[in-house]
């Protein structure tokens, strides 16, 4: 009998630092040494004990040692992680997923709310030749977070964010995929990376491949046990949580569910 | 000239020995598609219920010492919907994993599939974590009879019975299956069992009660399949803890004609598959065995 | 302040809440001493039967994943050589484990131990791998009442009733003991189970089936003296798969008023007594419980 | 979950080769990297398949990567290993118990029968400057064995095989501890090892003990578990498996049943 260790079973991690993002974004920051060192794109599974156990992207910490989640409240359980207090107790299993492949040259991220999460930790792993371009799109100036993280991380990049709102009372105006395709009529990228809501990054992928560039999106889906078992993140033969989060563009344009639909609870496909 | 891995289990052949235990991974058509092509002989659905049920809410899946617990709580998105997603299916032999309470679930849901091509049905009279369907349907004899039954009388294709350990004795489950004529059995479901978290001190799963997989229940399911093997004249499929190609003989040895895998995909991934049948084939060269049907029950004769 | 490691079991207390499980070492009143001396609350001795039992031969107890199997089958040296050997003690707190299949083995036996002090009686009514005794006996509540109460009858010290996974509903069996005035339960011996070697294709014990035992039956231990103390009041004591501070834990919060480890010897050796009780102790400390009954149970709060 | 390794369970293991020692002693070698390299005082629990499984010291090979087991036939068990043939099976795990602790200088190894197993692995850990004399016992010529393996083993040490037979008819007439007595007279011993019967291993012990000699016995009780579970081995407070089988003169003195008692299978204390 061996006494082995265990895996995919949370630890408990005591919530250190709460800092405000946005009225609805929070970023919870504890100390994990594991978390703080996942590449871009892992995730964790994250217990808020007594409520739900939900995916969540791992966030960048400017301290060593400390990771964090930024957590939109949307639902009942985002809310329950949202209104966490210092001192209290979550549960934390991974880091679990792929990670993005970074290119050299010149990049472009584009990302929306806590699409962002993912991305700044690909800047963070930005090699110094890198030329990156960070897209970051809002509804309002109200929402729109991370651009001051955003060129802390990239300060010794040459490097520029933009920043813009749908109502454009902030950066320009529009959605970040009207602002990308006007970059992309006169810059070409080595490589371009999105996470956010599917449908943006359906059609961040579409342009990207119809002018042959390197594209790698990182998905979400309903995601039960984080590590290939349940079947309830299946997108066409993938398991999301396994062989994902992140897809190329090459693997995004064969999809039949793709920017179309998704798995309720149950495993419907359901339209977005 | 290499071993022949097909087998049969009863009049039910698979080309290999391996099987995706129920539950796993098993929800799209696509995936199905690519475990089958990764090895595994035959691939179970999630156990199916009359409508969709979205299951319990997270933890649904931990990892402990030795394995897994459980209380995914069988969402699955209904046998009507599932029939229709797999209706385009031609070449994957899939079981058709059920879950009811009464005979008119069972009903309602094998006439879904009339026209579906399906390999077999797995009836599972063994779920330890949801109330009225699985172990308490297993725990009542004269219940399974009717169920196995009236499934038996809709349809040819073979019938399955998964069995676990309940309140009652499962020798006895297994008896009542065969009076409705079951053609096999499967053994076992994952053990009723839970975990607590001491920093918390609160159960694991959001359920508190779930399942036990993997390694830590293999040498209980042994058993399970050796005494059914022993006592009956019935055709077994051996489930839980299988791992590594050596799990898997020691199944057949036991008296299984084929196993099933789940917990193990969580680590090895579905690599297992042909992992586990190219052991088994290494193992036949080297013994001398030319079938699998050679192998089955053979630690009976000690 | 440090906190207090004594416990309650009912009537019986302990100065520490960490037991040697029944069958591990117990055969001498030194080793017995030793065991206490390293931290053990109190020994549990093997299961003592009418005559000295030979057991099964070797082997009787095999390494596996998570844990082991043994067939030891209840090897002991009777009740009237090992009441003489312990009738000098005085200071060791000893339970006498006791294994039978009739009222009349049990009368016998207790009758060893008219003048020898002991703590506690624990009946033995789970042992899977010995026919007419053990589990055979808990599958039957008439006859678990009618011993547990028979003994009762003859004796002032707490009775103890051990159970486990057997045919029957084991919470039926914990019914009948308390029916039958038992002052606390065991839960749980080993589970049913076997291994089988691939490459001799035999049995690994030589009785074939055997008791599962270690960290890989801990999630059904905690379950099921969570599911005891959930629908009874009597006072639970862990088994199955400690090792470690937490699992101590984990087993208390359940409803366990004390553990018993058994198989973490053979790899912690018996220092896993101190070291369990340390990291109560220390997790007491850090989380405010001045006693082990304050931590009793908490799990079922939520 | 991990996949741990499995401790305490049996590696099988094919016999290689047979060699007759005696009439009734024999030794079978097999491939084993572990269980050549054993500490000498240890010992393997050995699974003759649907017979039993036993303890065995562990013997010494000449060549690398073998280990060996040389029984002697007596009951049931070890009549079916000494019976096994060229490319049967058997299992072993291990290996278990402490070591003998050589002492520099002058040692004297004392040995009847397969108790010389562990004594020729000690002989072979000794220390180059170390001086050894080994004294084998036998019953009579014909039972006496591996006296050329020991002195090939010594070869590189100063050193001394003393032979003796009960009936004389081979090397000195007596019991080995007759034969010890008058070496002790005249020499001065830094260790002295034994195993073999108990009731010499006792005298050899009381005459170390009495000349304050420092003296190590390897003992043998009913084994089952080999691991210190079952506790069929115990021997006062100690259990052989686990604290032994190696224990020292002090140690042994002080017990209350090493020379007198040992315990049957179903535990009960039997004289010897
Ligand atoms: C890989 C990945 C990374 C993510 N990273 C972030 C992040 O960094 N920040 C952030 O705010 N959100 C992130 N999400 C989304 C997050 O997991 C939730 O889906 C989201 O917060 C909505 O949860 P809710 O319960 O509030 O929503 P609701 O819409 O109220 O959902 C209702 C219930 O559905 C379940 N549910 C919903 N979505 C999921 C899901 N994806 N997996 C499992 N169960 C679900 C829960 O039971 C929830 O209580 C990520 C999702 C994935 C898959
Ligand atoms: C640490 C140790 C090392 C040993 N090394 C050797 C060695 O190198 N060579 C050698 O020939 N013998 C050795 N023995 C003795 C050996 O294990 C047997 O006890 C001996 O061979 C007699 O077995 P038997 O079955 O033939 O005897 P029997 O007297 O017929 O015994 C009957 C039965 O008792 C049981 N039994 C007897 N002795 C033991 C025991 N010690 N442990 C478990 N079960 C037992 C078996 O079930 C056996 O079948 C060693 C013993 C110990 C404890
Ligand atoms: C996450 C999960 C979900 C499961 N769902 C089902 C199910 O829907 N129907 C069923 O019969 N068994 C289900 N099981 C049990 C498995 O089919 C299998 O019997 C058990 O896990 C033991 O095999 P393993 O050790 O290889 O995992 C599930 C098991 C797991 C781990
Ligand atoms: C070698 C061995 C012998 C055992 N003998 C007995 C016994 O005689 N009586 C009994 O009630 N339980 C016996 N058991 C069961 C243990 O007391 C305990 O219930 C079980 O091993 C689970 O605890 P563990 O995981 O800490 O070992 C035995 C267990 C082992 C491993
Ligand atoms: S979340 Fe379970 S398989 Fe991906
Ligand atoms: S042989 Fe089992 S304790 Fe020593």
């Amino acid at each position: 009998m061996d006494l082995q260790e265990i895996s995919n079973r949370s630890s408990i991690r005591v919530i250190e630092k709460i800092i405000d993002e946005t009225p609805t974004v929070r970023t919870l920051v504890f100390s994990d040494d594991t978390l703080s060192n996942v590449l871009p794109g892992q995730f964790a599974m994250v217990w808020i004990p007594g409520v739900n156990e939900l995916p969540m992207s791992v966030m960048v910490s400017e301290e060593k040692g400390k990771a964090a989640f930024t957590v939109r409240k949307r639902g009942v359980s985002s809310t329950a992680l949202y209104d966490l207090q210092v001192g209290n107790q979550i549960g934390v299993r991974g880091p679990y997923g792929n990670s993005f492949r970074i290119k050299d040259g010149k990049i472009l991220l584009v990302g929306g709310g806590t699409g962002l999460v993912p991305l700044l930790r690909l800047a963070k792993f930005a090699k110094p030749t890198n030329e990156v371009i960070i897209l970051m799109g809002s509804k309002t100036k109200e929402e729109m977070f991370f651009e001051d993280m955003a060129n802390k991380i990239l300060a010794k990049n040459k490097h520029q964010v933009i920043t813009c709102t749908e109502d454009g009372s902030y950066g320009k105006k529009g959605f970040v995929t009207d602002v990308m395709e006007a970059l992309m009529q006169d810059t070409k990228f080595d490589g371009i990376y999105t996470c956010g809501p599917e449908i943006m990054m359906y059609k961040v992928v579409q342009m990207a491949n119809s002018k042959n560039t390197f594209v790698e999106a990182s998905l979400e889906r309903m995601m039960k046990c984080g590590i290939g078992i349940c079947g309830s993140c299946c997108m066409d033969e993938s398991l999301v949580c396994h062989d994902g989060t992140v897809f190329d563009g090459q693997f995004l344009a064969k999809s039949q569910e793709f920017g179309h639909t998704h798995r309720t609870k149950s495993g419907i496909l359901e339209n977005y | 000239m290499s071993p022949d891995l097909s087998t049969k289990i009863g009049t039910l052949r698979l080309e290999r020995p391996t099987m995706l235990a129920s539950g796993i991974l098993g929800i799209s058509l696509e995936v199905f598609s690519r475990i089958h092509k990764s090895g595994a002989g035959a691939v179970v659905t999630k156990s199916l219920s009359k409508e969709p049920w979205e299951g319990y809410p997270n933890p649904t899946i931990v990892g402990i010492k030795g394995g897994y617990l459980n209380a995914v709580g069988l969402s699955n998105p209904g046998a009507p919907y599932f029939a229709k997603m797999i209706s385009p299916n031609k070449t994957i032999p899939i079981i058709v994993s059920l879950v009811g309470s009464i005979e008119e679930d069972f009903e309602f849901m094998v006439k879904q599939f009339e026209n579906v091509h399906v390999m077999a049905y797995e009836l599972n009279l063994s779920c330890p974590h949801v109330e009225k369907v699985g172990l308490e349907v297993g725990d009542d004899p004269n219940l399974v009879t009717k169920i196995v039954k009236k499934v038996k009388s809709m349809t040819k294709v073979p019938i399955i019975s998964k069995v676990g350990l309940g309140t009652t004795n499962y020798l006895d489950t297994v008896k009542a299956a065969m009076d409705g004529g079951t053609d096999a059995i499967t053994a076992i479901n994952t053990i009723r069992a839970m975990g607590i978290d001491v920093e918390t001190q609160r159960p694991l799963l959001s359920n508190k009660i779930g399942g036990l997989s993997g390694p830590a229940i293999k040498p209980v399911a042994v058993r399970c399949v050796y005494e059914i093997s022993s006592k009956y004249d019935i055709p077994v499929i051996g489930c839980g803890g299988v791992s590594t190609w050596e799990d898997a003989v020691e199944f057949i040895l036991a008296g299984a004609s084929a196993v099933q895998i789940g917990s193990a995909i969580g680590d090895g991934w579905i690599d297992v598959f042909s992992e586990v049948n190219k052991g088994i084939a290494n193992y036949m060269e080297q013994k001398g065995f030319s079938k699998i049907q050679e192998m089955v029950g053979l630690a009976r004769n000690f």
